[in-house]
């Protein structure tokens, strides 16, 4: 297991090596002349306005939350899957009721507008009619 | 020194660096993403004793998920990342001493204290074993944890739709 | 390598999270020092578990019930911190003591 | 021209022989910058699209972001309000990096020559240009034959524009 | 010489070097492969005066970038700007690591080979963050965030998804998964209807979530170009774009071959008759015509709005996925 | 600091700081999506838009100072650089305004191909808006499509009068040419391919792909008092469901002639109005040129000279017109004044890209940045004529 | 209705508001004095027999100095009732020392930006404009070009014009 570990790892460094080895030839070959213009961050040719640190909408915290919740619920499922065909019904039902609650969750998400991404958008009225398709 | 154990102090070396980063960077940028390297330094040292499910386990969630949560949140509270982050200069002092003496009644503690020591062989597949555990020996916590996943969930999203404050 | 050298860098992943929580007034900072911790002691449990006579996997089912705990902790108290802001536009901890009521 | 390997001028350097090969590279793998101004600018988009096809030449990789663009085509008319902008754009893009001057407005302010009190007669006056491509907008094939123009500049074979008629 | 192949640092560096050749070539030919198919679907010629039918052209252009200039900007933060391509390239370099090339032949064959795939792209994740949080320019930030949304977003119903085949075959090796689905393409987990159809409906969910997860159309809203300029790499110029680009295509591959390995047999041969066709030449097959999907699909669809986005990974995919897990074990229970 | 530097900072416009948690983001002039040199500085908060202040005039040519400048045959080339996707469109108006004021009638047969080629100009010019628009929205597809049969109607200017683009081919009093030997037949040959092509290539690939009304359905919604008062035309008006065509309701030239529909957007897959409905109207609209064009050949007299009525010299009379025609994008006014000289006092362009664009701060409150670039595509906005 | 008709309404809802008549016109226009004009606006937009709701155009000139006047400036407004399918243009003179015109921009939103473009063209003072700036030049321009006597200078910040 270690053996197959440290082939990662070295694919890892690898990945690195290659980065790092275009980066320094790159940089033997290529011209650098940095202007005080050249070093204006780039904004559609404008100069920019204040920082980019900006206020996020809470959505993308949302998101992540729920995304952490299930890639746990996923961590358990994981050594679960595994054993799954070897303990059978029992194993399943246990399952079963931790996704079953995990759905839960989702669902209290779903019904509270938490999966929606934008609520205060008042020019978006309902696209009721989406599905009518082509006329004939 | 044979590769292992290079590589071990590779990682403890990565770990304790990067963790210092973390409580020392001027930046709160910088130590959020130089927690990245503790929490891969510390799924290498996790691979190093043989605990590979644990050691994926750890960059899926914390590196994917808690890592992501905090900058995130670094970037949904701070307008400017780099804002005074430190605590007065006496209070600093005061925590680096506690600090200090800490790690040196640990370091008492590790060295002086007669662990039964041996060392079981690694089990075959540790998912495996993992997975046979849960629906076993630890079936109340893997519930129980469900349920507080399922609390969490509830109270986080609770907090997060007031965070947001709707408009 | 030995259990020593694991249970040192733990004992200094430990204080580095203290110190961080101790020295830093940024709640995200704060949280960061936790996370430090709670990978300390993980690093214990899966330590112990591998150098000693309890059965090998025990320690690492805690790490994993452990990390599980992080992630609802994360969770909730960035949830918090988030609260934290939207009522002081700051997330200095020292003035979010008028919490205590 | 050796514009990437200036840095190396005089020192050994296998780049001599080398040399071909980084102009041939540059030339042949010219981003244009997505930037249009006026009329031009459609033409531009039409030899872009299928008739013309300008990735048959390997340039239909049109950057968005200028710090990935190697030319500028400056399709149109610049205008006072806009020159200001085409300079810090053209400043921001990386070396080395070149400048097609395509129709009569940007080559000299074409019909807005005389009473156009608001157009830049030529955009040479705030960056410099490589090739000029005449027309009234320049047809797709002449932007074609511009950049195969500007692909010869590169190697060496053709002079650039006096060089102190360009402004830099 | 089979010691030697099974020496730790024979193996691993030269499997390493395999795979960085595969990786670079891939991404020259991806990339013109794309050039090229989308030439085809838009009555265009693509490529083709730089060496014959423009082979060269993705060629060219890799080594022109290598001559750009880089340009760090004022306000950009140097350090973490700087480390953002590595941490990228490196993570989708290291998936290939554990991907099953032939019967017996992955680099490395971990125990949680899947678990492995799915969490090395924390790393992708966390790197496109710090490019885009470090670049100081808005379209950065804004290209970064999507990206970081998304690809979370979509890891959930994958994780699901990739759940139901551990679960059926009952190991988390790439290389076992493999081996579970001898036997020609019905025993394939994503065309067997009669195993588990369940599994079908998840190789859909999986096809469309690794879509969202590696950016393409309809899902390509980080780097949207009418909408964000360049996303969260507008301020990298030179080889450093150049990796982020490397790894994209990189990572088109390793979706492509973590869906051959999970759904279509991995090296297995279509038929067993077939068997005579080396294995790595039917699993890059099966990728490429998966690659070829994405394409295809790129050329064909609009994109979606990040709410839409949003609806169809939390409220179609993820309970989708559920249901494959839940039903697809029930019927492994039962019937399987 | 250098010259250029003073420049820039001299021309900005001045900060508004940040307002709250909002942000300034700049949107062009140089962005894929503004369809040239259009300014949006927009105020964000996170990703949706609270408002817009466009900037235009980076392509402000002088339009105007040249008119006073310069006799009204002169002027004719100027007008084609207006609305240069429609060069054919903004002759005819300019030449119409002339004629008019000076009491002009010009040949049967001019007119007829002046409605051919003034038709084909507005499918050659709604191909792009359409396209345009689909890329805005990442379909990369339709858009080559839509210039490769762009192309085609390019090839019948360039027979008939020797340019691509700017054609100057509408002249007052007449036209530069006459149309060439077996025109007639390549364009309807052209009319039978292409309606078949907007049918089985175009809508089901973008006007009825389910991603591509999911972007515009509902986004953008503009009702016909609003469109009425901001002073919408065109495309941008019919698609709030007013039936409102000035070839039908105040015409010029001839269309009074032909058999057509003045199509309007119903608001079939989301709200009427919406970006969905502008882009659909230009669909439909292309349809019923094809129609005026096969009319237009079918009637056309065959003989006859096409400069004919152009006078030798053009002396607009003293007074003041205002004169107006529907070009592809709406309502292309010309205001005309002359003091009876060789050359116009005062000639004021209604550009109607310029009213069109006006509405997108009200129409964008509350947006996301991708339904920003969605709406100035189904707004389809060319800089030449905003900025003249 | 007819020229004369609206005419004749107008006079009888606003007296003393129109000061010319030009049926005789290319485009029939008004002359209106300029204190009257936005009671003249909103009249000519809600009353429901005129029902003005499309601002067609909105234009400024520049009338030079002759023999018996000094320079003035003048601004149409041409309008236009979908429902009555009836024109008219509505000018208010104004002296080039005091180019101040009512703005309309709270009538027909559309004026907003013509009134913008007057400004930085003509220099009329829309009085009441809710963010009269340049809008075709940029915010330094100096003069307004299309006045007769407009010189072209010779450069704009440091660039040269011709």
């Amino acid at each position: 297991m270690q053996f197959a570990f440290g082939v990662v790892l070295v694919f890892l460094l690898m990945g690195l090596l290659i980065g790092i080895a275009a980066i320094t030839f790159s940089s033997l070959l290529r011209p650098s002349k940095p202007t005080a213009q050249k070093l204006q961050v780039y904004e559609c040719g404008e100069l920019p306005t204040g920082t980019p640190w900006m206020q996020f909408n809470n959505r993308f915290y949302t998101v992540a939350l729920v995304f952490l919740l299930f890639d746990v619920e996923v961590v358990f499922l994981f050594p679960w899957a595994v054993v799954f065909k070897s303990l059978g019904l029992f194993a399943f039902v246990e399952m079963f009721v931790f996704v079953g609650i995990l759905a839960l969750g989702l669902a209290y998400a779903w019904a509270k507008g938490d999966l929606d991404w934008v609520r205060s958008r008042r020019f978006l009225r309902p696209a009721a009619a989406v599905e009518k398709g082509q006329p004939a | 020194m044979d590769v292992k154990t290079l590589l071990e102090l590779l990682f403890g070396l990565l770990t304790v660096a990067s963790a210092a980063w973390v409580a020392f960077s001027p930046k709160l940028l910088h130590a959020g993403f130089s927690l990245l390297f503790t929490f891969f330094g510390v799924a290498g040292l996790y691979v190093t004793l043989g605990a590979d499910f644990l050691a994926v386990t750890q960059v899926l969630v914390y590196i994917g998920g808690i890592l992501v949560l905090l900058l995130f949140g670094i970037l949904l509270t701070t307008a400017m990342p780099t804002a005074e982050l430190s605590v007065g200069p006496s209070r600093r002092g005061q925590g680096l001493a506690l600090g200090a003496l800490l790690l040196g009644l640990l370091l008492l503690a590790v060295f002086r204290a007669g662990w039964p020591l041996s060392f079981p062989p690694l089990p075959e597949n540790t998912a495996r074993g993992l997975g046979t555990g849960f629906m076993t020996t630890w079936i109340l916590p893997f519930e129980v944890v469900s349920i507080l996943l399922l609390g969490s969930m509830l109270g986080a999203l609770h907090l997060a739709r007031h965070a947001g404050g709707e408009k | 390598m030995s259990l020593h050298f694991y249970l040192v860098v733990a004992a200094l992943l430990f204080v580095l999270g203290l110190v961080c929580m101790i020295t830093r007034r940024n709640a995200v900072a704060l949280l960061m020092g936790v996370e430090l911790i709670l990978n300390s002691a993980n690093l214990n449990f899966v330590a112990f578990s591998r150098f000693t006579e309890a059965r090998a996997l025990d320690g690492q089912a805690t790490a994993i019930f452990v990390i599980i705990l992080a992630a609802c902790e994360a969770a909730v108290a960035m949830a918090i911190v988030l609260n934290l802001y939207r009522q002081q536009r700051g997330i200095d901890v020292d003035a979010a003591r008028e919490l205590q009521g | 021209m050796n514009l990437p390997i200036e840095r190396h001028e005089g020192g050994n350097i296998i780049l001599t022989s080398a040399e071909w090969l980084v102009n041939e590279a540059i030339a042949r793998s010219l981003w244009p910058l997505t930037f249009g101004l006026a009329c031009c600018a459609i033409e531009m988009m039409a030899a872009g699209a299928g008739r013309f096809d300008i990735a048959r030449f390997g340039s239909e990789v049109f950057r968005p972001s200028p710090r990935q663009a190697d030319c500028m085509i400056v399709a149109g008319t610049v205008t006072m309000k806009m020159a200001s902008r085409v300079k810090l754009l053209y400043e921001q893009m990386p070396e080395p990096k070149f400048v097609i001057s395509m129709g009569s407005c940007s080559n000299c302010g074409g019909p807005y020559w005389q009473h156009g009190y608001h157009v830049l007669k030529g955009v040479d006056r705030i960056i410099p240009v490589d090739v000029y491509i005449p027309g009234c907008p320049p047809r797709p094939e002449a932007l074609l034959e511009g950049m195969e123009l500007l692909r010869d500049i590169i190697r060496g074979k053709r002079p650039r524009p006096d060089a102190a008629a360009r402004t830099a | 010489m089979t010691e030697l192949m099974q020496t730790f640092w024979f193996w691993a560096p030269f499997s390493a070097v395999v795979i960085a050749i595969v990786v670079t070539v891939n991404a020259l030919l991806s990339v013109y492969m794309e050039r090229k198919v989308s030439a085809w679907m838009q009555d265009r010629l693509g490529p083709m005066e730089n060496g014959p039918h423009g082979i060269l052209q993705t060629v060219i252009d890799a080594v022109k970038l290598l001559l750009k200039e880089d340009i760090i900007a004022r306000g950009i933060d140097r350090p973490l700007f700087k480390l953002a391509p590595y941490i990228v390239f490196g993570a989708s370099f290291a998936i290939f690591a554990v991907t099953p090339f032939a019967d017996g032949h992955p680099a490395a064959d971990l125990n949680v080979g899947i678990f492995f795939a799915l969490a090395i792209s924390a790393f992708v994740v966390a790197g496109i963050m710090m490019a885009g949080w470090s670049s100081n320019n808005k379209w950065s930030l804004y290209g970064a965030m999507r990206s970081v949304a998304q690809a979370v977003s979509y890891e959930v119903p994958i994780s699901l998804v990739v759940l139901a085949v551990v679960m059926v075959s009952g190991s988390m090796s790439m290389q076992e998964i493999c081996v579970s689905q001898a036997g020609g393409f019905w025993n394939w987990h994503g065309l067997s209807l009669h195993h588990n159809p369940f599994l079908v409906l998840g190789f859909l969910i999986y096809f469309i979530a690794s879509l969202a997860e590696v950016n393409r159309t309809p899902f390509d809203l980080p780097e949207a170009e009418s909408e964000l300029v360049g996303g969260y790499h507008t301020e990298y110029s030179g080889m450093r774009f150049a990796l982020f680009f490397l790894s994209e295509y990189a990572n088109m591959l390793a979706v492509g071959m973590l869906a051959t390995v999970l759904f279509l047999g991995g090296w297995q041969p279509l038929h067993p008759a077939l068997g005579f066709i080396p294995g790595p030449l039917w699993l890059f097959g099966k990728a490429y015509g998966f690659v070829l999907l994405q394409m295809w699909i790129r050329m064909t669809l609009p994109r979606l709005r990040v709410d839409q986005l949003m609806h169809v990974c939390w409220k179609v995919l993820v309970p989708a996925a559920m249901g494959v897990l839940v039903l697809g074990g029930l019927w492994e229970l039962l019937i399987g | 600091m250098d010259n250029h530097e003073l420049f820039i900072q001299g021309s900005r416009v001045p900060d508004r700081g940040p307002d709250g948690d909002l942000m300034t983001l700049n949107m062009g002039p140089q962005h894929p999506s503004t369809h040239g040199v259009l300014r949006l500085e927009l105020l964000t908060d996170g990703e949706e838009v609270a408002s817009i202040r466009p900037h235009i005039g980076y392509l402000h040519r002088c339009f105007e100072k040249h008119c006073e400048k310069l006799t009204p045959p002169q002027i004719v080339p100027y007008t084609d650089r207006m609305d240069y996707l429609a060069s054919m469109n903004n002759n005819l108006g300019f030449a119409v305004a002339c004629e008019r004021m000076l009491g002009l009638q010009v040949p049967e047969k001019v007119e007829y191909l002046r409605v051919v080629v003034a038709e084909l100009n507005r499918i050659a010019s709604h191909l792009v808006a359409i396209g345009t628009c689909g890329l805005d929205l990442g379909a990369l597809t339709p858009y080559f499509f839509c210039f490769r049969d762009r192309e085609m109607i390019l090839d019948f200017f360039e027979e008939i009068c020797g340019a691509r683009l700017l054609y100057n081919y509408i002249w007052v009093g007449g036209l530069s040419h006459d149309f060439p030997e077996g025109m007639d037949d390549k364009i309807l040959r052209f009319c039978d391919y292409f309606e078949a092509r907007i049918d089985n290539e175009l809508n089901p690939l973008l006007s009825f792909n389910k991603i591509f009304i999911g972007r515009n359905a509902g986004i953008g919604v503009v009702s016909a008092e609003q469109a009425w008062a901001f002073g919408l035309s065109g495309p941008s008006l019919r698609g709030s469901g007013v039936a409102f065509d000035l070839r039908r309701d105040d015409p010029y030239s001839i269309y009074d002639r032909f058999q057509w529909k003045v199509c309007v957007g119903e608001g079939l897959v989301g709200q009427l109005g919406d970006s969905w409905d502008r882009y659909w109207v230009k669909v439909l609209e292309m349809k019923e040129s094809l129609s005026i064009i096969r009319q237009a050949l079918a009637a056309r007299p065959k003989d006859g000279d096409v400069r004919e009525a152009v006078p030798g010299r053009v002396k607009l009379p003293v007074g003041e017109l205002y004169c107006r025609t529907e070009t592809p994008r709406g309502e292309l006014g010309y205001y005309i004044v002359s003091g009876g000289g060789n050359l116009p006092e005062r000639v004021k362009v209604r550009a109607p890209a310029f009213s069109n664009l006006c509405i997108i701060d009200e129409i964008s409150r509350g947006a996301l940045i991708s339904d920003v670039v969605a709406i100035l595509g189904s707004l389809d906005i060319v800089l030449g004529e905003i900025d003249r | 209705m007819e020229f004369a008709e609206l005419l004749g309404h107008i006079r009888a809802a606003l007296p003393g508001a129109v000061l010319e008549e030009h049926p005789e016109a290319f485009s029939p226009w008004i002359l209106v004095a300029r204190a009257q004009l936005p009671a003249l606006a909103l009249l000519l937009r809600d009353d429901p027999a005129l029902d003005f709701a499309q601002l067609m155009c909105l234009s400024g000139t520049h009338l030079p100095a002759s023999a018996s006047e000094s320079d003035r400036l003048a601004s149409i407004f041409h309008l236009f009732s979908p429902r009555h399918r009836h024109k008219l243009g509505v000018k208010v003179v104004l002296d080039s020392a005091d180019p101040a015109c009512p703005s309309v921009a709270g009538v027909w939103p559309t004026a907003d930006w013509h009134e913008r473009e007057a400004y930085d063209l003509l220099g009329i003072v829309y009085e009441g404009h809710p963010d009269l700036r340049r809008i075709l030049c940029p915010d330094d321009w100096e003069g307004h070009p299309l006045r007769k006597d407009y010189v072209t200078p010779a450069t704009y910040n440091g660039m040269p014009l011709d």
